[in-house]
C-alpha cells in the first residue's frame, strides 16, 4: 500500500503472509463447499444465474475491485481540502 | 329656506328675556365707551370680563330657547321686518353666538389684564374698549338678520381688530395692522357692493326677505355679480386661500392674547356670514346646482389645506405656524361647504366650533410661552417640557386635536368631512383630507420634539410655570377640545340640525 | 396504574430530573432508568392501548403490537448499553439529552396517531442536537445547527402531512397494515409510484425519508455523527434512523418505490465509505448503507421482508452501536479517528480491537454473527419477489459492506502501519458496554430463536431457516473473496490511501449554496427595502424641498404677499367667481 | 367590571406619576420603591379583575358590555368583551405583571433616567391595550389604537438620543400615517356603507358591498393596521428596538403588535365575517402578502447579528402568522391566529426578557458575542431556549398548538402552499434563534473588548441578572410549557367567536 509517513507495519510481514495464505486456503474451501451433499441452492425464478458454480465467489471479488477502483476515480471528483467548508 | 311659519316666530316682545337678542349686542357696545370713561385698570378689566360672561349667559339662553322653541325674531325699535331691522336668531347663529361669547369669556380673564400683552398700563382701558367693540361687532354680525347691519358690524369688528393688532410690539405689528386694514377694507367694500346690488334688484335688506325676492330673478347677471362680490369679500374676511394674505402677519404680530381671541372668533364669524349668504340668501339649489360653486370652492379648500399645512411645517415662529395652520383649518370648513351635503356641511360647521376651541387654546399656550420666555421662536421653546409642564401638556393635547386624534374635537370634524366626501362619492377628496391631517402631525411634532427632547440651552433665561389666571383659561379651552371630542354628539347634533336646516332638508 | 405510564416517559421524565441529582445518583439513574423502562414496557400486553384526547381529538398515546414491541425492546437495550458506555464521563447535558432522546424515540414507536408521533418525532430532533453540540467546538456547533434544521424539517413535513391527511379524512390515527394475501402487507400510506401518491402521502414519505437518510436527503447523517461526542454518536446511531425505518415499516410497507430507493441507499454510500478518512464518518456512510437493506425490506412488504427489516434493525442497532463504541473508544484514547493518523492500536487496545472486530463481523453478516440471521431474510425476500436487479445490488453492497466496515475500520484503526501513538485500553465501563454488545451480536447469530419470536410474523409459518448449507457457503464465498480482493488491491497498490480530505456530497448544496443564497436574499431584502425607501424618500424629499422652499418664509406661499399682490389676487378671485355664473 | 379593569391602569398611571413626582428618583439607579409599589399594585389589581371577574363571565358564555355615551350620533364609546378580546386582555394584563417586575430591575440596572415618565406611559399603554381588547365597535377600537400609539411614543424615544428620536419619528410616522390614511378611511367608509361600526357575529358587510369593494376595504384595513407590521409597513418595529427592553418585551412583542393583529382578526371575523370572505375571496391576496412578510422577515432575521433586531424581525414574521390565519378565512385559521396571540406573546416576551438581561448584566448585544454565555447565565439562557422552542413551534411548547391550527386552516382553505410557508418559516426560525442557544451553551467564551478598547478575559463565573429580571423570564418560560398543556383551555375560550353552535365549529371538532 502507498504510505504516508506512518511507522512500520503493526503486524509482522511474515505473520501477514501466514494470514493471507490462510485466507486463500479458506477461499478455496468455500468454493468447494458447493460440492457438499447438503448444498441445495434456493431456486428463484429469474435468478437462476445466482446458482451457477462459484457465482458468489467471483461476484464478491469483482464487486470489491470495481467498488474500490470506482471510488478511487470518484475521489478525483469530490475530494477537497479538509477545511473546505470552514473557509468563507 | 322656507319662510318661518307663525308658530315658530315669537312676535310679542315684552319681558327682559325677550330682549336678549339685542342685549347680546348692546351690552358690549355700551361697555366699550364706558371703559374709556372709567380708565381704572382693574375696574375696566372686571367689567370686560363681566360683559363677556353676561354675553355668554345670554347666548346660551338663546341657544336653549331656539332649540326648544324655534327661531326668534326680534324687531329693533318695534318696526317689524322687512321694514325695520330684524334680529333673527336661529340654530346657526345661536350656535355662533355661543362660540364667540364663550371664547370671549375664557380669553378675557386670561393673564391678569395687560400682563403678557406688554401694554403700556396707561392704555389698558383702550385695549379693553377695542376688545369689547370687536366682540360687539362679531356678536352683531351673528345676531342680525339684516344684510346692511351685517356690514356695519363687520366694519366695527374689523376696525377694532386693526387697532388691537396694532397694539402688538414694534413696527411690524403696525405694518401687519395696516395691511389687514387695506385687505379688510377691500373685503368690506366688496361685501357692500354685493349688498348694494342685491338691494337694487330686490329692494330689501332683510335676509329672509332677500331670499324670497331673489327667487324670481335668481339667474340674472346682477345676482351673479352680487354673489361673486359677496363671496370674495367674505373670503377675504375669513382668510380663504388665496385671500388669506393678511392673516399670518396679523396673527403673528398681534399680542398673543389677541391672536387667540381673533383666531378663535373672527374668521368663524366670517364663515358664518358666508353660510348665511350662500344658504339663506341665495339658497343651496342656486349655489350648488346653478352655479356649481363646488367647482371653485373645492380646489380652493384643498389648496388651503395643503398650502396652509405645508407652510406651517416650514415656519420657525410658533405663532406664524399656528396662523398658517388656521388657514388650513379654514380650508376644512369651506371644504365641508363645498360638499353640499348634510355630513359635509355639518363637518364644516362643527369644525368651526372645534377649531375655535383648539386654536384658541393653542394661542393661549403661546401667550404663556411668550410671557415667560419673551420669544415666539420655536427653537426658544427647547426644554420647556420640564419647566412648564402643565402649559406644555396643554400644547400636547391641543396639538393632538389639531392632528385629529380620536377623543379630540379635531377627530370629530374629520369624521364628518370624510363621511361627507364618501357620501358625495369623492373618495380621493376623503383621502386628501386624511393626508393633510398628517401634515399636522409633522408641524405639531416638530414643536413637541423641541419642547420635550431638546435641552434648554445653557444660559437661557430661567423660566417657570405660569400662574392660574393663565392656566385655567388655557385648560378650559383645551379641556373643551377633549370633552367635545368625546361627547361630540352635543356639538355634532347641533351641527347636523343646522346643516339640514341650511340645506332645506328639514330638521 | 403502571399501565397508564407510556413507554419512554420514564426515560424522559427521569432524564429531565437528572440535573437535580448529585453526580453519583445521576450515574446510577442513567443506567437504571433504561432498565426500568424496559421492565415496564415488557410487561405491557400486546394490544395495550392508552388513549387520551386533546382539543376533541381522540389520540392514542400508546398502542402496543409486535412491531412496536420489538423496536421498543431494542431501543431500551441500546439506551442501556449506551448509558453504560458513557458512564466514565460526567456531562449532565449529554446524560439528559441521551435519556430524553431515547425516551422520545421509544414513545414515538408506541404512538398510535400522527400527532403523538409528531410530538415525539420533534422531541428526538430537539434532544439529540445537544449530543452534537456537546462536543463544544465551532464545527460541532455549526453541524448541530444544520442537523437541527434537517431534523425539525422532517418533523414539520410530518406535521404538514398529518394536517393535510386530517383535512381529507378527519382522522389522524395510524392504521394497521392491510393484509393483501400471499403474505403481502400494505401500510396505510403505501404507494407504488410517485404519480399515484396523494400530497399527504408524499409529505409524510419525505418526512420519514429525511430521518431514514434517503439518497439526497442523507447528508445530515454523515455531517452530524462524526461531530458528536464520543458517547453522543453512539446515542445517535441507535435511534433516529431506526425510528424512521420503524415508521416507514408501519405506514409504507409494500410501497414499490421504496425498493429502488433502498437499493440505491445500499450501494451509493459505500463508494464514499471507501474514500472517507474519518472512520466515524465511514461508519455513518455504512449505517446509511445498512438502512438501505431495511428500506428495501419495507418496500417489498412481505411478511418475510418485514420480519427481515425488524430483525435487521434489531441486530443493526447492536453492531452499529458496537462499532461506534469501538471508534469512540479510539477517539477517546487517541484523540482522533482519522484513518490517516491511526494504525497499530491492537497492541494497546486489545479488547477494543476484539469487540470492534466482532461488530465488523456482525455487520458483514458472517455466519454465526447477528447480521447473518437478519440480512439474509431481506435478500431472500427480494429474490422471492423476483426483484432481480435489486437483489444483485444488495449482493454487491453486501460485499462492499465487508470491504469498508468489516475490513477497513478494524484494519486502519488497529492494524495497518503503526501510528506510533501510545494509548491506554478503553475505560472499563466502555469495555463492559462493548462486551455486552459483542456478546449479543454473537448470541443472536447463534441463538436466533428468541429474536425470531419477537418478530411481527410467525417465523415458523414462513418456513425460514437461516443456517442451511447453501446460505452459509454462498455467504462465505462472497465475504472471503471480498477479503481476497482487499488483499489483491493492497498488493497492487490500487487501494486508495487514507488522505486528509473532505469529500463533497449533496450537503454542498446547502452548506455552500443555500446558506449563501438565504443570507444574500435576507440582506438583499433588507438592504433593498432600505435602498428603495431611501431612493423613494430621496425623490420625495426633492419634491418636498421644493414645496418647502415655496412655503418657507421668503417663499411665495410662506410669506404674505405685498398688499398690491393680495389685492390683485382678490380681483382674480372675483373674476373666477364671476366666471362661475357664465359657465 | 370592564370599567374598573380599564380604570385601574389609567388611575395607576396617574398615581405612578404623582408618587414619582412627589418622591423623586434615586440619583444612582433612578428607582423609587414607593412608585414601584404603586405599579405593582396596579398590575395585580388589573389582572385580578380581568382574570378573576371578567374571565369567568366570558367562560360562561356571557359578553359583558358597557356603553358610555355616543360620541357622534350613532357611534357610541362602548365596550363588549368577546372571547378574542378576552384573550388579548388576559395576555396584556397578565404579562404586565412580570414585565413590571422585570422593568424595575432592568431600569435600575441600566441607570435609566426619567423612570417615572416611563412607568406612567407604560401603564397608559396597558390602559389603551385593554381599551382595544374590549372595544365593542371600530370607533372605540380606533380611539384606543391611537392612544396606544401616542402613549408608547415616549417609550420609544425614552433614551432621548438622536437615534431614538429618529426611531420615534419612523414609529409615529408609519403608525399614524397608516392608521389615519387607511384605517380611519376604512372605518368611516364602513360606517358610510353599513350605518354601524359594531363588531357583530358574522360580520356587517355581507350584502352591503361587492367583492371588489370588499377587497379594497380589506386592503385599507390590513395596511391601515400598521401595528400588524405587514410589509411594507414593518420598519417601525425594528426601529422601535431602541426603546428600553421591557418596552420591546411587552409592547413591541405583545401589546402594541398584538393590538395590530388583534384588530385585523377582529375586523375579519366581526366586520367582514369569515363566510363573506370565503364567498368573495377578498382576502386571498392578503394571504400572499402575509406569506411574503412571514418568509422574508424570517430571512432578514437570519442576517441580523444584533439580538434585539433579530427578535424584532422574528416578531414581524410571527405577526404575519396571525394575519395569515385571519386571511385564510377558515375557522381553524382564525382560531390558530387567535391562539397564536397568546402563544407568541408568551414566547417572545421570554426572549426579549432574556435579551434585556443579557444587555444589562452581560453587556452583550450581538449574537456573535454570546459564546459561552450559558455558563454565566444558565437560567437566562435556558429560558431563551424554551422561548425559542415555542416560537419555532415545537412541542411541548404552546406555540405548537397555534401552528397546528394555522396549518390546518391553510389546508382547510385548500391552500396547502401556506402550510409549506408556515413550515418553512419554522425552519428559518430555528436558523435565527437556536444559534443563540448553541453558542451560549456549547462554545467557549471569547474574550471581550469593552467600550474603552480594553480586552478582558472571558467571565465564566456564574452571574445571572438581578432576581427581578431572572424570575420573570423564568416564569414566562415556564408559561410557554404550561400553554402547551392548557392549549385546550385557550381553544375553548376562543371557540365562541364562531357563534355558539356554528357548523364551522363542528368542522374542526
Amino acid at each position: 500500500m502507498s504510505d504516508h509517513g506512518h511507522g512500520p507495519p503493526s503486524v509482522a510481514p511474515e505473520k501477514v503472509k501466514v494470514i493471507v495464505g490462510f485466507l486463500f486456503f479458506i477461499c478455496a474451501v468455500a468454493v468447494l463447499g458447493e460440492l457438499l451433499p447438503s448444498f441445495h441452492p434456493h431456486e428463484h425464478a429469474g435468478l437462476e444465474f445466482v446458482n451457477t458454480f462459484g457465482f458468489h465467489a467471483w461476484y464478491g471479488f469483482l464487486s470489491c475491485v470495481l467498488l474500490v477502483l470506482a471510488a478511487a476515480q470518484m475521489r478525483k471528483l469530490v475530494m477537497r481540502d479538509e477545511d473546505y467548508y470552514d473557509r468563507d | 329656506m322656507e319662510a318661518p311659519t307663525p308658530h315658530e316666530v315669537e312676535v310679542v316682545h315684552r319681558t327682559l328675556t325677550d330682549h336678549l337678542p339685542i342685549l347680546q349686542v348692546i351690552i358690549p357696545l355700551l361697555a366699550a365707551p364706558l371703559c374709556v370713561l372709567l380708565r381704572e385698570r382693574a375696574l375696566v378689566r372686571g367689567m370686560a370680563i363681566g360683559v363677556a360672561w353676561t354675553c355668554l349667559a345670554i347666548s346660551v339662553t338663546l341657544l336653549q330657547h331656539v332649540m326648544e322653541h324655534g327661531v326668534i325674531s326680534y324687531a329693533v325699535g318695534g318696526w317689524d321686518a322687512p321694514f325695520g331691522i330684524e334680529y333673527r336668531i336661529d340654530l346657526l347663529n345661536a350656535y355662533i353666538l355661543v362660540v364667540v361669547s364663550a371664547i370671549a369669556a375664557v380669553v378675557f380673564p386670561f393673564g391678569r389684564g395687560g400682563e403678557g400683552l406688554a401694554l403700556n398700563p396707561a392704555r389698558v382701558h383702550l385695549f379693553y374698549a377695542a376688545l369689547l367693540l370687536c366682540l360687539c361687532g362679531l356678536l352683531g354680525m351673528a345676531a342680525t338678520g339684516d344684510a346692511f347691519n351685517i356690514f356695519v358690524f363687520l366694519e366695527i369688528s374689523s376696525l377694532a381688530s386693526y387697532s388691537l393688532i396694532a397694539l402688538g410690539r414694534g413696527r411690524r405689528a403696525l405694518r401687519a395692522a395696516y395691511s389687514y386694514l387695506v385687505m379688510g377694507t377691500i373685503g368690506g367694500t366688496f361685501f357692500l357692493i354685493g349688498i348694494g346690488l342685491l338691494y337694487q334688484t330686490t329692494g330689501t335688506l332683510n335676509i329672509v326677505d332677500l331670499h324670497d325676492r331673489l327667487q324670481p330673478v335668481i339667474g340674472s347677471r346682477t345676482v351673479v355679480v352680487a354673489f361673486a362680490f359677496l363671496v370674495v369679500g367674505l373670503g377675504i374676511k375669513l382668510a380663504l386661500f388665496p385671500l388669506h394674505q393678511w392673516l399670518p402677519n396679523a396673527y403673528t404680530h398681534a399680542p398673543a392674547k389677541i391672536s387667540a381671541f381673533l383666531a378663535a372668533t373672527a374668521t368663524k364669524v366670517g364663515f358664518y356670514v358666508l353660510l348665511r349668504v350662500l344658504f339663506t340668501i341665495f339658497g343651496a339649489t342656486f349655489v350648488f346646482t346653478t352655479l356649481r360653486l363646488h367647482n371653485l370652492l373645492l380646489p380652493m379648500s384643498l389648496a388651503a389645506m395643503f398650502v396652509g399645512s405645508l407652510a406651517a411645517i416650514a415656519q420657525t415662529d410658533i405663532k406664524r405656524l399656528l396662523a398658517y395652520s388656521s388657514i388650513a383649518q379654514i380650508g376644512y370648513m369651506t371644504l365641508g361647504v363645498s360638499m353640499g351635503n348634510v355630513d359635509g356641511l355639518a363637518g364644516g360647521i362643527v369644525h368651526l366650533f372645534n377649531h375655535a376651541m383648539m386654536k384658541g387654546g393653542l394661542f393661549l399656550v403661546v401667550a404663556c410661552v411668550v410671557l415667560r420666555t419673551g420669544s415666539a421662536k420655536i427653537d426658544d421653546m427647547a426644554g420647556l417640557g420640564r419647566k412648564m409642564p402643565l402649559t406644555m401638556a396643554a400644547f400636547v393635547v391641543g396639538g393632538l386635536s389639531l392632528i385629529g386624534v380620536p377623543a379630540t374635537v379635531g377627530f370629530v370634524s374629520k369624521w364628518y368631512l370624510v363621511k361627507g366626501a364618501l357620501e358625495r362619492g369623492w373618495e380621493p377628496v376623503a383621502l386628501l383630507i386624511l393626508l393633510s391631517s398628517l401634515l399636522a402631525v409633522i408641524y405639531v411634532w416638530r414643536v413637541l420634539e423641541v419642547i420635550y427632547f431638546r435641552e434648554r440651552p445653557e444660559g437661557a433665561k430661567e423660566v417657570g410655570e405660569v400662574d392660574a389666571t393663565m392656566l385655567i383659561p388655557t385648560w378650559i379651552l383645551i379641556g373643551a377640545a377633549v370633552f367635545f371630542g368625546l361627547r361630540a354628539e352635543l356639538t355634532s347634533q347641533v351641527a347636523l340640525d343646522t346643516a339640514r336646516m341650511l340645506l332645506g332638508t328639514g330638521l | 396504574m403502571i399501565e397508564q405510564i407510556p413507554p419512554g416517559l420514564i426515560l424522559i421524565v427521569g432524564g429531565l430530573l437528572l440535573p437535580l441529582m448529585p453526580k453519583e445518583v445521576r450515574k446510577v439513574l442513567l443506567v437504571v432508568l433504561p432498565a426500568a423502562g424496559l421492565a415496564h414496557m415488557i410487561q405491557l400486553p400486546t394490544d395495550h392501548v392508552l388513549a387520551y384526547s386533546v382539543f376533541d381529538y381522540d389520540l392514542t398515546m400508546v398502542k402496543v403490537d409486535k412491531l412496536s414491541r420489538i423496536f421498543g425492546i431494542i431501543f431500551h437495550i441500546a439506551a442501556f448499553l449506551t448509558a453504560i458506555y458513557t458512564l466514565h464521563e460526567d456531562d449532565p447535558v449529554q446524560q439528559v439529552a441521551g435519556l430524553t432522546y431515547s425516551g422520545g424515540a421509544i414513545a414515538a414507536v408506541f404512538a398510535g396517531d400522527l400527532i403523538t408521533l409528531f410530538v415525539f418525532w420533534e422531541a428526538t430532533a430537539i434532544t439529540s442536537v445537544f449530543l452534537i453540540w456537546a462536543s463544544r467546538t465551532e464545527r460541532s456547533y455549526k453541524t448541530g445547527m444544520r442537523y437541527l434544521v434537517m431534523q425539525v424539517g422532517s418533523g414539520v413535513l410530518l406535521l404538514a402531512g398529518a394536517i393535510v391527511y386530517f383535512q381529507q379524512t378527519g382522522s389522524v390515527d395510524i392504521e394497521p397494515w392491510t393484509d393483501l394475501g400471499h403474505h403481502q402487507m400494505r401500510g396505510m400510506f403505501a404507494f407504488d409510484s410517485f404519480g399515484e401518491a396523494s400530497l399527504a402521502q408524499l409529505l409524510i414519505f419525505f418526512a420519514f425519508g429525511i430521518k431514514a437518510a434517503f439518497p439526497l436527503l442523507h447528508n445530515w447523517l454523515q455531517d452530524a455523527y462524526p461531530e458528536a461526542t464520543v458517547g453522543g454518536t453512539v446515542w445517535l446511531s441507535a435511534f433516529t434512523t431506526k425510528l424512521a425505518i420503524y415508521a416507514l415499516c408501519r405506514m409504507y410497507a409494500g410501497s414499490d418505490v421504496l425498493i429502488p430507493i433502498g437499493a440505491t441507499m445500499t450501494a451509493f454510500p459505500i463508494f464514499y465509505a471507501v474514500i472517507e478518512n474519518d472512520l466515524r464518518k465511514v461508519l455513518a456512510y455504512s449505517l446509511n448503507n445498512q438502512l438501505g437493506y431495511m428500506v428495501v425490506g419495507v418496500g417489498i412488504g412481505t411478511e418475510l421482508a418485514i420480519n427481515g427489516t425488524a430483525s435487521h434493525a434489531f441486530a443493526h442497532i447492536l453492531y452499529k452501536g458496537l462499532l461506534f463504541m469501538g471508534m469512540g473508544a479510539v477517539l477517546y484514547r487517541a484523540g482522533t479517528v482519522k484513518g490517516s493518523e491511526l494504525g497499530g492500536l491492537w497492541r494497546q487496545m486489545p479488547y477494543t480491537t476484539v469487540f470492534t472486530s466482532v461488530g465488523a463481523a456482525a455487520i458483514s453478516a458472517f455466519p454465526l454473527f447477528s447480521g447473518f440471521v437478519s440480512k439474509s431474510m431481506i435478500l431472500t425476500a427480494a429474490a422471492n419477489e423476483q426483484h432481480i436487479i435489486t437483489f444483485c445490488i444488495l449482493l454487491f453492497a453486501s460485499a462492499g459492506v465487508f470491504h469498508h466496515s468489516g475490513i477497513k475500520i478494524p484494519y486502519f484503526a488497529f492494524f495497518a502501519h503503526d501510528s506510533g501513538k501510545k494509548v491506554k485500553e478503553a475505560p472499563l465501563n466502555m469495555l463492559i458496554a462493548m462486551g455486552i454488545a459483542a456478546a449479543l451480536c454473537i448470541g443472536i447469530g447463534i441463538w436466533y430463536q428468541p429474536l425470531y419470536d419477537l418478530l411481527p410474523f410467525d417465523m415458523n409459518a414462513l418456513h425460514w431457516v437461516p443456517y442451511d448449507t447453501a446460505h452459509v457457503v454462498t455467504q462465505l464465498q462472497l465475504l472471503l473473496y471480498s477479503a481476497a480482493a482487499f488483499v489483491f488491491l493492497q498488493k497492487m497498490g490500487w487501494y486508495p490511501p487514507e488522505l486528509k480530505s473532505t469529500n463533497v456530497d449533496v450537503e454542498w448544496v446547502y452548506r455552500k449554496g443555500l446558506k449563501d443564497v438565504a443570507l444574500a436574499t435576507g440582506r438583499a431584502l433588507d438592504v433593498g427595502y432600505t435602498t428603495f425607501r431611501d431612493e423613494l424618500f430621496g425623490v420625495a424629499w426633492g419634491i418636498v424641498e421644493r414645496i418647502k422652499r415655496w412655503h418657507s418664509p421668503g417663499g411665495p406661499l410662506g410669506e404674505p404677499w405685498p398688499i398690491g399682490a393680495a389685492a390683485i389676487a382678490a380681483a382674480i378671485m372675483l373674476i373666477l367667481f364671476l366666471a362661475l355664473g357664465w359657465l | 367590571m370592564i370599567g374598573y379593569a380599564m380604570l385601574v391602569p389609567a388611575v395607576g398611571a396617574l398615581l405612578v406619576g404623582l408618587v414619582g413626582w412627589l418622591t423623586g428618583e434615586d440619583e444612582e439607579t433612578g428607582g423609587n420603591d414607593k412608585r414601584e409599589a404603586v405599579t405593582i399594585v396596579a398590575t395585580l389589581v388589573t389582572f385580578g379583575i380581568v382574570a378573576g371577574k371578567i374571565l369567568p363571565a366570558v367562560l360562561d358564555g356571557a359578553r359583558p358590555a358597557w356603553t358610555l355615551f355616543e360620541v357622534v350620533p350613532g357611534v357610541p364609546l362602548a365596550f363588549e368583551v368577546e372571547p378574542l378580546g378576552m384573550l388579548f386582555a388576559l395576555v396584556a394584563s397578565g404579562l404586565w405583571i412580570p414585565t413590571s417586575i422585570y422593568a424595575f430591575g432592568y431600569m435600575r440596572g441600566h441607570h435609566e433616567h426619567n423612570q417615572t415618565r416611563f412607568f406612567v406611559c407604560f401603564a397608559a399603554a396597558i390602559f389603551a391595550a385593554l381599551g382595544i381588547a374590549f372595544a365593542a365597535n371600530l370607533f372605540t377600537l380606533f380611539l384606543f389604537y391611537e392612544v396606544l400609539t401616542f402613549s408608547t411614543y415616549p417609550l420609544v424615544t425614552h433614551e432621548g438620543s438622536e437615534k431614538a428620536m429618529k426611531a420615534g419619528r419612523v414609529y409615529l410616522g408609519i403608525l399614524v400615517f397608516t392608521s389615519v390614511t387607511f384605517l380611519l378611511f376604512a372605518i368611516i367608509w364602513t360606517y358610510q356603507l353599513t350605518g354601524t361600526l359594531d363588531f357583530t357575529d358574522g360580520g356587517i358587510l355581507a350584502g352591503k358591498v361587492g367583492s371588489g369593494q370588499a377587497t379594497i376595504l380589506l386592503a385599507l384595513f390590513a395596511f391601515g393596521t400598521g401595528k400588524a407590521a405587514l410589509m411594507p409597513f414593518h420598519r417601525w418595529l425594528p426601529n422601535a428596538m431602541v426603546a428600553p427592553t421591557p418596552v420591546s418585551a411587552l409592547l413591541h412583542a405583545v401589546a402594541v403588535v398584538k393590538a395590530g393583529v388583534f384588530t385585523v382578526l377582529k375586523v375579519i371575523i366581526y366586520i367582514f365575517g369569515l363566510d363573506f370572505l370565503t364567498v368573495t375571496g377578498a382576502a386571498e391576496w392578503l394571504c400572499w402578502v402575509a406569506a411574503f412578510t412571514l418568509l422574508s422577515s424570517s430571512i432578514i432575521a437570519l442576517t441580523k447579528d444584533n439580538l434585539k433586531a433579530r427578535l424584532a424581525y422574528s416578531t414581524v414574521s410571527q405577526l404575519s402568522y396571525i394575519v395569515l390565519g385571519a386571511a385564510l378565512a377558515t375557522t381553524a385559521g382564525a382560531l390558530g391566529g387567535g391562539m397564536h396571540i397568546a402563544m407568541h406573546a408568551m414566547g417572545k416576551i421570554t426572549l426579549f426578557f432574556c435579551a434585556g438581561s443579557i444587555i444589562v448584566f452581560a453587556h452583550k448585544t450581538e449574537v456573535s458575542q454570546m459564546d459561552g454565555l450559558g455558563r454565566r447565565m444558565p437560567l437566562t439562557m435556558a429560558a431563551f431556549f424554551l422561548g425559542s422552542m415555542s416560537i419555532i413551534g415545537l412541542p411541548p411548547m404552546g406555540g405548537s398548538w397555534s401552528k397546528w391550527y394555522l396549518a390546518l386552516g391553510a389546508a382547510e382553505a385548500d391552500h396547502v402552499i401556506f402550510v409549506f410557508v408556515l413550515m418553512a418559516s419554522s425552519l428559518l426560525s430555528i436558523g435565527y434563534l437556536m444559534p443563540v442557544v448553541g453558542r451560549a451553551f456549547f462554545l467557549p467564551p471569547k474574550p471581550w473588548v469593552d467600550d474603552h478598547g480594553h480586552e478582558h478575559a472571558p467571565q465564566t463565573t456564574r452571574s445571572e441578572g438581578h432576581w427581578t429580571c431572572t424570575v420573570p423570564l423564568c416564569a414566562t418560560a415556564v408559561g410557554c410549557i404550561l400553554l402547551f398543556f392548557f392549549g385546550t383551555e385557550v381553544r375553548e375560550l376562543l371557540l365562541p367567536i364562531f357563534g355558539p353552535t356554528s357548523a364551522m365549529v363542528e368542522s374542526i371538532r
